[in-house]
């Protein structure tokens, strides 16, 4: 590939994605106002919450949490420029990782109660994915024959066929990171629930943008590595049709059921997840798939 | 965290609660002492504003407890119509906690579903009595306002679209529901002993296996429409939210059958005077619990005492005993399973 | 949790249940609603019977000025003023009182 | 008119008897407090089980520097109200099972003696 394109790709990248991240949350709001029977905000609401935020004075409870805002902000953007550039699967989540401690760390370097138990309980909740995203890389490896994400595109074929249950790991990992139930609990959709709004509470104004920001880019790029699993072929069309359809069952899964805890959720989340890629990585080796 | 201005000062070991000591008093209004100051007929108005939704329940308590000090006769069809009335707000107030029940837990869409419902109830309110929560319907010697015949019929038609969306869209979900039973079944646990004791009124102690309720007493018109206390036996945050569910139903039953049952003639009847000299107890059922009215008459147009005991204030000894040991996660539950309204409360 | 989903997916694919209240679609009230209030001043002969029965005194009448003083704000819509009034002057219509800015009082005069 | 089965006790007698009402599984419902004047009364509202109907009132006069030993000890649902009597009256309440120490409603600037009554002539209608 040449310079120029990979430059090209990186942009489209860095400008596309909040685009279709906040589209998409827009439209998340539109699509549960009208399961729910409302009318609902306009589908680019997310864009005018994001600017009037943008505009407010900026206030912070103490330094560290305007560094760990920028923080988050800038280590999601670099995993989705990574993931643009076709790097390693692997440091893009790390990055990933990397990013979802400055939110932690962020929320713990105020004393508010609710900020520090969304904190906690955001620990928590890394706990109970990060092992099955990381993992899932193991699958994808195995079959492609290395961790950097040109070698799924030079696999030759879909890769969902093969690795469906890692499929649907990641499926579990990318509802409990986007927040929704029965996952919400480190920071519930409304302000008057349990803790407020958990690792949100103490943020205000364009800080509180810049995490909204750093979510669009997180959600879409989860929903692209969910993506790879169809990219290469004639049903490529597939890698784009399948996320949304993945994401829209997880609209109607936040609307058909109640918050659980987070203890439910860490034993959840790695007893199903993690036997799901174990017994994917075994039946790969064995070759029955 | 709760859609009601109570401060629980909660002790934490990580997230179990170990300690819990209740704050209240930011809303306090006086409105007993505003109460002797008033002249008694506009006491019914202001009673109503001491709860934005068990209001109707108050009015018919403080006018029954004055009728009763009097000596008044109230016309039959008065006391069938505050019947159906004070069901009415029974039936809302329960959609409502049931609502902020299932957002406390985050499932929104139920709590919509349940706030749908709702409307439906609080239109046959705003077409009965002229205003939907705060009727000012009642007033010493009878009601305002008549339902008539066709009036009850479009009642009976709305009430009938009430129960086949609920019967479609919440009941299923409440009775059903796995996600909802891990959060509620065993949360919150209350022992009949324990709920006798703590003095719990409404759907909590019934909800705890006892058979009590103040419309047995047969105020209003419960007497001749027959009444039956809904029971659950388990004690616990689904046990009381199973009581809700059953008692919406069973006040629809009871709107019905007070409808059916109505006699002809006058809805209210002249009182002249003032209370005399005298004390009263008067007890009625509210969404929450029994309310009690004592007042005390002396002779002039103003009342001497007048005092309230709402049922939030009688439930909140047992949700200090029902909060230590559970999760933080379950508080916001608990808390809320006792319908608390601490404008009531406070007064 | 399958138990809600007919009703999302019924939801989903109705038209919405609730109104955009104070531009477009708004229901009509019911025929008895009490709503904003009306002083007949024609029929008005300041005999103050309203003023007095006022649960929250939201209506003063000034018998030398000849001027009846209401206070919406103050008002519960109570309609006691209304069955008072022995010569049928003061009326309600079915409407909202309109929200304001301003805590403004009405004054009317015969 | 006053209220039906009413039992009008000592200062002294008020912990026993509810001490007995405690034996016989009674309910308890409300306390009410009056200004008599030169006097508070004050009656403890009790249910006896398995009826609906209020059987039990139990008064108490103590006159207004006197102290009245808390029945919260014994019924803690008593607490609140006692509480509250003790904001609003200013009596003077013994063994408290939470005491809030004339703060349970009224915030720091609130005025005193809410409910007491000022001794003037009452407005005739």
């Amino acid at each position: 590939m040449s310079t120029g394109w990979l430059v090209g790709s990186v942009v489209i990248a860095v400008i596309v994605a909040p685009l279709i991240g906040g589209l998409l949350r827009g439209i998340d709001r539109k699509l549960t106002a009208h399961m729910q029977g409302r009318i609902g905000p306009p589908i680019i609401q997310n864009f005018y919450d994001l600017i009037k935020l943008f505009g407010k004075k900026p206030m912070v409870a103490g330094k560290p949490q305007l560094v760990f805002a920028w923080g988050y902000l800038f280590l999601i953007i670099t995993a989705v420029v990574f993931f643009a550039l076709r790097q390693d699967l692997l440091v893009v989540l790390f990055i990933l990782g990397f990013a979802g401690v400055c939110l932690v760390l962020g929320a713990l370097s105020v004393k508010s109660p609710y900020s520090q138990l969304g904190g906690h309980r955001e620990l928590l909740q890394m706990l109970a994915y990060e092992p099955i995203l990381l993992l899932a890389v193991i699958p994808i490896a195995l079959k492609t024959g290395g961790f950097p994400i040109t070698n799924i595109f030079e696999y030759g074929q879909p890769l969902l066929p093969n690795l469906w249950l890692t499929f649907i790991a990641l499926v579990i990992v990318l509802d409990i990171v986007m927040k929704k139930s029965p996952f919400d609990i480190s920071s519930s959709e409304h302000a008057h629930q349990e803790i407020v709004r958990g690792v949100l509470t103490e943020y205000s104004g364009p800080y509180l943008a810049i995490i909204e920001l750093a979510h669009w880019y997180e959600l879409v790029l989860l929903l692209a590595i969910l993506g790879l699993f169809w990219i290469v072929g004639s049903l490529w069309w597939l890698s784009i049709l399948t996320p949304l359809a993945i994401w829209f069952i997880l609209l109607i899964t936040d609307n058909i059921c109640t918050r659980l805890t987070w203890s439910w959720m860490v034993k959840f989340a790695w007893g199903v997840g993690i036997s799901l890629i174990a017994l994917n990585i075994l039946v790969v080796n064995l070759g029955w798939m | 965290m709760l859609p009601e201005p109570i401060h629980l000062k909660l002790e934490l070991e990580d997230e179990t609660v170990v300690g819990v000591t209740p704050i209240i008093g930011y809303i306090y209004r006086g409105i007993e002492k505003a109460g002797e100051l008033n002249p008694f007929r506009n006491n019914v108005f202001l009673v109503e504003r001491i709860c934005g939704i068990c209001s109707f329940t108050h009015a018919l308590c403080y006018c029954e407890a004055v009728e009763k000090l009097m000596q008044v006769e109230v016309p039959p069809r008065a006391r069938f119509i505050r019947l159906c009335w004070s069901e009415l707000s029974r039936i809302h107030s329960h959609l409502l906690w049931l609502g902020l029940f299932a957002d406390a837990m985050g499932f929104e869409s139920l709590f919509m579903q349940c706030w749908r419902a709702r409307e439906i109830i609080l239109d046959i309110s705003e077409m009965t009595a002229g205003h939907r929560i705060i009727q000012s319907t009642s007033i010493i010697g009878g009601i305002r306002r008549d339902i008539d015949k066709e009036m009850a019929k479009e009642v009976e038609h709305k009430l009938s679209d009430f129960k086949e969306l609920m019967d479609n869209t919440v009941s299923p979900t409440v009775y059903n529901d796995p996600t909802i039973k891990r959060r509620t079944v065993g949360k919150g646990m209350l022992s009949k002993e324990q709920a006798n004791l703590l003095g719990a009124v409404g759907p909590i102690l019934r909800g705890s296996g006892v058979p009590l309720d103040i419309r047995q007493t047969g105020y209003a018109a419960y007497k001749e429409t027959g009444f039956e206390p809904i029971v659950e036996s388990d004690g616990d945050c689904y046990a009381r939210t199973i009581v809700r569910l059953r008692e919406i139903y069973q006040s629809r039953e009871l709107i019905l059958k007070a409808l059916s049952l109505m006699p002809e003639g006058d809805i209210s009847v002249t009182v002249r005077g003032n209370p005399p000299e005298g004390e009263m107890i008067h007890r009625a059922e509210q969404p929450r619990g029994e309310v009690v009215y004592y007042i005390k008459g002396n002779g002039t147009r103003n009342l001497d005492r007048l005092r309230v005991r709402t049922p939030t204030f009688a439930n909140i000894p047992p949700l200090l005993t029902m909060l230590p040991g559970c999760e933080l996660a379950d508080v916001p539950v608990i808390t809320l399973s006792i319908d608390p309204c601490i404008a009531c409360t406070e007064r | 949790m399958p138990w809600m989903l007919p009703t999302i997916w019924k939801n989903l694919f109705s038209r919405p249940v609730t109104r955009r209240y104070p531009f477009k679609d708004i229901r009509e009230p019911f025929s008895g609603y009490r709503g904003k209030l009306h002083f007949d001043m024609e029929k008005c002969n300041l005999c103050s019977a309203c003023a007095q029965l006022c649960p929250s005194n939201a209506i003063v009448v000034d018998k030398e000025a000849k001027t009846l003083k209401y206070n919406p704000f103050a008002c519960i819509y109570c309609a006691t003023c209304v069955e008072a009034c022995p010569r049928k002057a003061i009326t309600m219509d079915t409407h909202y009182s309109p929200p304001a800015t301003v805590k403004s009082e009405e004054t009317c005069r015969p | 008119m006053s209220l039906e089965k009413e039992v009008v006790v000592d200062k002294a007698e008020l912990i026993p008897e509810v001490q007995n009402l405690l034996a016989q599984k009674a309910r308890y419902c409300s306390s009410t407090c009056l200004d008599l004047g030169d006097k508070f009364e004050i009656i403890h509202h009790f249910q006896l089980e398995d009826s609906v109907d209020f059987t039990k009132h139990i008064k108490v006069r103590i006159n207004k520097e006197d102290t009245l030993p808390s029945i919260s000890n014994i019924y803690l649902a008593a607490t609140l109200c006692e509480n509250e009597m003790q904001d609003h009256f200013d009596i003077k309440i013994i063994g408290l099972a939470i005491d809030f120490k004339k703060r349970f409603l009224r915030a720091k600037e609130s005025p005193e003696f809410m409910l007491t009554k000022e001794k003037k002539e009452e407005v005739s209608p």
